[in-house]
């Protein structure tokens, strides 16, 4: 059974890849079929609206997909159904209709993503970790590349004996790592993967995401104070320091993008960015590229990963808040650790890196995204998608990892000093300045366009720097590893 | 717990802390760090007394990992002690057989052959290499950076590759003994040797560019931890911990034994940030000169095996040492410049197989008993910093 | 300085408390009475002429059968650059490196039973924790010592192991030994 | 029943309940955290009466902001740990007495309340608007508002500075 598996371990890999992206397409392709027939059918809609709506009857749905009533956009109209078919696929589509249904499956998309990212992330990381230590980290379980090492660590984490400590407040205990995932998981609520991809499109999106990054830091708090250890106290209190100080930071970096676009909701300010590569946020003056920095600093600092990762630096503090957590409560931390990651590397495409559009200008794919199935589909992978979005929070959680494997930890003074007297004057500076900016230099004028173009040449160098040393690296693999590990170890 | 006068509170010297921290104060807490713990380098455990994060007084509890190696030596003949000696500092078999010989060597008056004279040189050279890139990645461990334990393991790998060709083992070697070495160098050894030093000597510069120079690395070491050059001497501190409080001092060159004064080399020692490319921070005697005088330690550990190869003698390499060798009456002390620090052996004979006593002078355990006098009024996060920087091995501490 | 010099002085300074010494051995070393110890070691370490000021090691040998316990203090003298010092290393020393400026070995010979002998913690810090060895395996007392524990065996051990007549105990916290009488020599 | 009234009684009754666990928890971190479900309760309902703003400025300054240095203070300067508080009668008391007052009060004011429904309107972009009033209708008053606080911040600077070595 194991070597079977083992010969078809990658078909299996990529299938299972492939499915969980079917099934996130899925619902969408669906969700968006029914609403084309309602706009066809001449009713109005709009997402997040309340009050009366026409619905939808089985019998419309039929008729549709057999072709009896003409639409313009529907997906659909390029397609025609056998009868019996088209019964099947209305019985399937008519629930969709209907906002509950799509919050189930808004619901269980979102844990699903947080879930399987989690368990990608935590691999990837090993094996990023281990690249950069001339290891190769996991490479026995599933075959290639030890792919299925999360999923084993997994199932191994699920058995583990549920560990309470002698005077530990139970109660307490327990509840530290569900208020600690919970905002993790809630704040993809309002997190768009593209313009129709987004569970709850809040006016507020953007502050919803900030008060779930502060709430979760409840959990922590409370997993150091049931603990009964006086290490785990010690990361306790470290991240609430940490918390409370960054907020601030992080906060008037955000409002530094939000000044400019004008708006708190998320998918305004990602579709503002459509124009390519030169109008993503980031790249508009030389202000938003820095508060886009600090931003991502600050960011660091509230996922508590290294430098800043105090809260549970394991050679000060044993493992920190979460040292007397065993089994899956302990795995529910990293859950939010890594979903977190990548709330703040999909957050910072969002605000300054183009969010969900690719380097192109949307424009040229408009007739794609009307045309037939293919051409959406192509649509979403060359223009603009949630895959590129996906892409790009995948990109800063690499460079999260990227930084903790490389730089030492900082001191718990030195953290207060950059915050208080470093991130913090240069984030209001930075406010200030764009205030000036904004309403000193019309964007159309010679000093904003040069701006921007020196921006976006700065922009683009880094970009294409990165893509050059990816490249390098991945030719020259086997000769950047040390001799030992290529000599000695499976898999190489 | 107010961040902003951290401080001013590790500026005031105890006890005459200002009115308002006095008032502010909150309970002080007992913290165990250790035994089981990540950065306390094996079986080390400190009580610290805390004031939130601001430790008061650390307290070294010893002896978790002590097997009775001197009553050991008291019951076994000096040839039958030489594995126990790979035991005290693990990291350093070869240092310390070379040492508890050359004591035995001195009070029974055995001559070594030339080309043993050469082989203890080389070993003990290069283990001294492999140990101190065993503490520059645990240092780097301590600080927070994972990436330079691996890099320092791997190129020790090389070292251990050698040593298991030249004598079976990798750790625990018993290869150095009474007399010389047990047994010759192994075919194609000085190749591999000089293969080895030119790739492992520009290794250092990366290490130094990834890890001593960076800039979150000083913060956190320099000024950290200072140890007076004064103080050093009185707390019987040896090795890297004395140089790199700024004294010039190395048994090698100033004790000279072996066959030490036919190289060149020189002693790394600590000195005053701002000039030679030293950050600025630094501080003679803190956390940074100690872990960069074993940096610069590791070169000139090579400087000593290139002149080493290029010198080396042929011929027997261990002298006829007699079946039953019988310690003379009298006692001698010993004293070599181990990887740690001055690593003394005291053998007392009696006229019999077997010694009447057998002390060890640790370098570790010597090294580690200033810690209560500098980890005072640090933070919780310097006490790894400084511990690591004084670089202990459990196994020669508890002996 | 040559121990013969070391000697010389302290017999001058200290003509009652300095008995036999033996320069010329392997080991060259200087007996002092207990009750003059403290007093020779601040001396040692203050007057310019011999300034030990390291003391490397304190090895307790228990010479069983004569009812006495040797403590052997092992001092040296190590001099900043600029200071008097005889022996030269025989490479030519660059300016700053320290010097030796002499070493010797004190020996205090102690009573078996009961040994009492002044601390000299406050003299060279180091001895602190040597001495708590000494008397952690020898059973050797120091007055005035500053933490007077053990520090090697647990604090409610039994006996003191380096003595020569030390019988290993069969169990310990009800812990049986695995090798029970494995004091005996082979 | 409506989805929307199932999920109104449920997050009340969370507040409800949350808030009567705030008041007899023994254990002063759990008081803390019967808070949070108060707040958070709190918090849902206002998302359900599509106040959006509101919502999440309950969390980013309740929630997140001012129960995390609740938690922390306790924790820092807690020394009752593990000890449990409870009222002494008087104290239960005059509790009682003040609280059965306000509610008194509550259900005498709900009941003279004229109660006109309003159709549900399309919300407008509510923090444009509450931006235009703070700044615009109601400048005076958020000014002096900011300059109290900046008062009060200054004086914690001061409190908190370490004396001046002589």
């Amino acid at each position: 059974m194991g070597s079977i598996l083992r010969k078809v371990a990658l078909p299996i890999f990529l299938i299972g890849v492939a499915a969980i992206m079917g099934i996130a397409w899925a619902p969408a392709l669906l969700c968006g079929t029914v609403d084309s027939m309602r706009d066809d059918l001449g009713t109005w809609y709009k997402w997040d609206l309340r009050g009366e709506r026409p619905t939808l009857t089985v019998g419309n749905i039929r008729q549709y997909l057999e072709g009896s009533i003409e639409g313009q956009f529907a997906p659909a109209a390029h397609v025609r159904f056998g009868h019996s078919t088209a019964v099947a696929f209305a019985y399937v589509l008519w629930p969709l209709q209907f906002r509950i249904t799509r919050d189930v499956l808004a619901v269980v998309g979102v844990v699903g993503f947080v879930s399987l990212f989690a368990m990608f992330a935590i691999w990837w990381e090993r094996k990023v970790a281990a690249r950069m230590q001339s290891r190769l980290g996991p490479m026995r379980v599933g075959g290639w590349h030890g792919w299925a090492q999360s999923l084993a660590d997994g199932l191994k984490l699920l058995q583990k004996e549920d560990i309470f400590i002698e005077g530990a407040d139970r109660p307490l205990f327990r509840m530290a790592a569900y208020v600690a995932f919970v905002p993790a998981l809630g704040l993809f609520i309002a997190l768009p993967f593209s313009a129709a991809w987004i569970a709850r499109d809040l006016d507020v999106g953007l502050i919803f995401i900030f008060a779930m990054f502060g709430v979760g830091v409840l959990g922590v708090l409370i997993a150091g104070w049931a603990s009964n250890n006086k290490w785990s106290m010690f990361g306790a209190m470290r991240e609430a320091c940490q918390m409370i100080s960054y907020e601030i930071p992080l906060g008037f970096a955000l409002l530094v993008p939000i000044m400019t676009v004008g708006t708190l909701r998320l998918t305004t300010i990602g579709d503002l960015q459509s124009g390519g590569f030169q109008t993503w946020l980031a790249f508009r003056n030389p202000f938003l590229l820095a508060a886009a920095l600090l931003f991502f600093i600050a960011a660091l600092a509230s996922c508590k990963r290294a430098p800043f990762d105090l809260p549970e630096a394991e050679s000060e503090l044993v493992a920190g808040f979460h040292t007397e957590y065993s089994g899956f409560r302990w795995a529910l931390f990293f859950f939010a650790e890594y979903a977190e990651m990548f709330a703040a590397g999909a957050l910072a495409a969002i605000l300054f890196f183009g969010a969900w559009h690719s380097p192109l200008p949307a424009a040229w794919g408009e007739s794609w995204r009307h045309g037939p199935l293919w051409q959406q589909a192509l649509h979403g992978v060359v223009f603009s998608g949630p895959l590129w979005l996906i892409g790009k929070g995948i990109f800063f959680v690499y460079v999260q990892m990227w930084l903790r494997w490389t730089l030492p930890r900082i001191r718990l003074d030195q953290v207060m000093y950059a915050c208080v007297q470093v991130m913090l004057p240069l984030a209001m500076l930075v406010l200030l300045a764009n205030t000036f900016w904004e309403w000193l230099v019309p964007s159309r004028s010679v000093l904003g366009m040069a701006a921007n173009a020196v921006c976006t040449a700065v922009g683009a160098v880094a970009v294409l720097a990165i893509i050059g040393i990816s490249i390098y690296g991945f030719v020259n693999r086997r000769r950047l590893v040390g001799t030992l590990v290529v000599k000695h170890l499976p898999g190489a | 717990m107010s961040d902003t006068d951290i401080h001013s509170q590790r500026e005031a010297p105890p006890g005459t802390a200002p009115a308002a921290a006095r008032e502010l104060r909150t309970e002080e807490m007992l913290v165990n760090m250790g035994p089981q713990h990540p950065s306390t380098h094996g079986v080390l455990r400190l009580m610290l007394r805390t004031d939130g994060e601001l430790i008061l007084e650390a307290i070294p509890h010893i002896g978790y990992l002590h097997r009775c190696a001197e009553k050991i030596g008291e019951n076994v003949t000096p040839v039958q002690f030489v594995p126990m000696t790979d035991r005290l500092d693990y990291l350093t078999g070869m240092n310390n057989n070379h040492g508890f010989s050359l004591a035995v060597e001195k009070l029974c008056g055995l001559e070594v052959p030339e080309r043993g004279h050469y082989i203890r040189v080389i070993m003990c050279e290069l283990n001294r290499i492999a140990s101190h890139l065993v503490s520059f990645g645990c240092y780097g461990m301590d600080i927070g950076a994972f990436t330079p334990f691996l890099y320092g393991f791997r190129e020790r790998e090389y070292i251990l590759d050698l040593f298991e060709a030249t004598c079976g083992a990798r750790l625990t070697y018993n290869y150095l003994t009474i007399g010389g070495a047990s047994l010759d160098l192994p075919e194609g050894f000085v190749e591999r040797l000089a293969w080895f030093l030119d790739y492992f000597e520009p290794k250092i510069d990366e290490y130094n560019n990834l890890l001593s120079f960076n800039y979150i690395f000083i913060k956190r070491t320099a000024n950290v931890g200072v140890i007076s050059a004064a103080d050093a001497l009185a707390y019987g501190l040896t090795g890297p911990c004395l140089r790199g409080s700024g004294v010039k001092w190395d048994l090698r060159r100033c004790v000279p034994y072996e066959i030490y004064d036919r190289f060149e080399f020189d002693i790394p020692v600590g000195v005053p940030g701002g000039n030679a490319g030293i950050p600025p921070e630094v501080v003679v005697g803190d956390s940074w000169s100690r872990y960069y005088v074993r940096m610069l330690e590791m070169k000139q550990s090579v400087r000593i095996l290139r002149q080493c190869l290029k010198q080396l003698a042929g011929g027997e390499f261990r002298a006829k040492v007699p079946r039953t060798l019988k310690l003379p009456a009298g006692e001698v002390y010993l004293e070599v410049e181990g990887v740690r620090g001055q690593l003394g052996f005291l053998v007392v004979g009696e006229n019999k197989p077997i010694p009447r006593r057998v002390k060890i002078r640790g370098p570790s355990f010597c090294n580690l008993c200033i810690v209560p006098h500098v980890c005072r009024q640090v933070l919780l996060a310097d006490v790894p910093a400084i511990v690591g920087s004084i670089d202990v091995v459990m196994g020669e501490v508890d002996r | 300085m040559t121990a013969q010099e070391i000697v010389d002085i302290l017999k001058q300074r200290f003509p009652a408390a300095v008995a036999d010494a033996a320069v010329e051995g392997l080991h060259p070393c200087v007996a002092v009475t207990p009750e003059a110890w403290h007093d020779v070691a601040l001396f040692l370490r203050d007057d310019p002429r011999v300034a030990m000021n390291m003391l490397r090691c304190i090895s307790g040998v228990d010479l069983h059968p004569e009812a006495e316990i040797d403590l052997f203090y092992e001092l040296i003298a190590m001099r900043a650059p600029g200071g008097t010092a005889r022996q030269e290393p025989r490479p030519p020393p660059s300016a700053d490196i320290w010097q030796n400026g002499g070493t010797i070995a004190i020996r205090v010979r102690l009573p078996r039973d009961n040994p009492h002998v002044r601390s000299v913690a406050d003299v060279w810090p180091t001895a602190d924790w040597h001495e708590r060895e000494a008397f952690d395996l020898l059973g050797v007392t120091f007055d005035g010592h500053p933490d007077p524990r053990r520090i090697l065996c647990p604090d409610d051990w039994i006996g003191h192991p380096l003595r020569k007549d030390y019988e290993f105990p069969k169990e310990y916290d009800s812990i049986p030994a695995a090798a029970a009488g494995a004091a005996s020599s082979e | 029943m409506s989805g929307e009234v199932l999920a109104f009684y449920l997050l009340a009754a969370l507040a409800a309940g949350s808030a009567l666990g705030c008041v007899i928890a023994t254990n002063i971190v759990r008081m803390a955290m019967c808070l949070l479900g108060t707040l958070g309760a709190v918090a849902l309902l206002y998302f359900l009466l599509s106040a959006n703003f509101l919502a999440v400025i309950q969390l980013v300054v309740y929630a997140g902001g001012t129960l995390i240095l609740i938690v922390f203070g306790i924790m820092v300067t807690s020394r009752t740990y593990g000890e449990k508080l409870k009222p002494r009668t008087s104290e239960a008391l005059i509790g009682t007495i003040v609280v059965l007052a306000l509610f008194a009060g509550l259900v005498a004011i709900l009941l003279r309340a004229p109660w006109t429904p309003v159709a549900p309107t399309e919300p407008s972009n509510s923090v444009a608007q509450i931006g235009q009033e703070l700044l615009g209708t109601y400048l005076v008053p958020f000014e002096l508002a900011s300059v109290l606080l900046l008062a009060v911040m200054i004086g914690a600077a001061y409190l908190a500075q370490p004396a001046k070595k002589e």
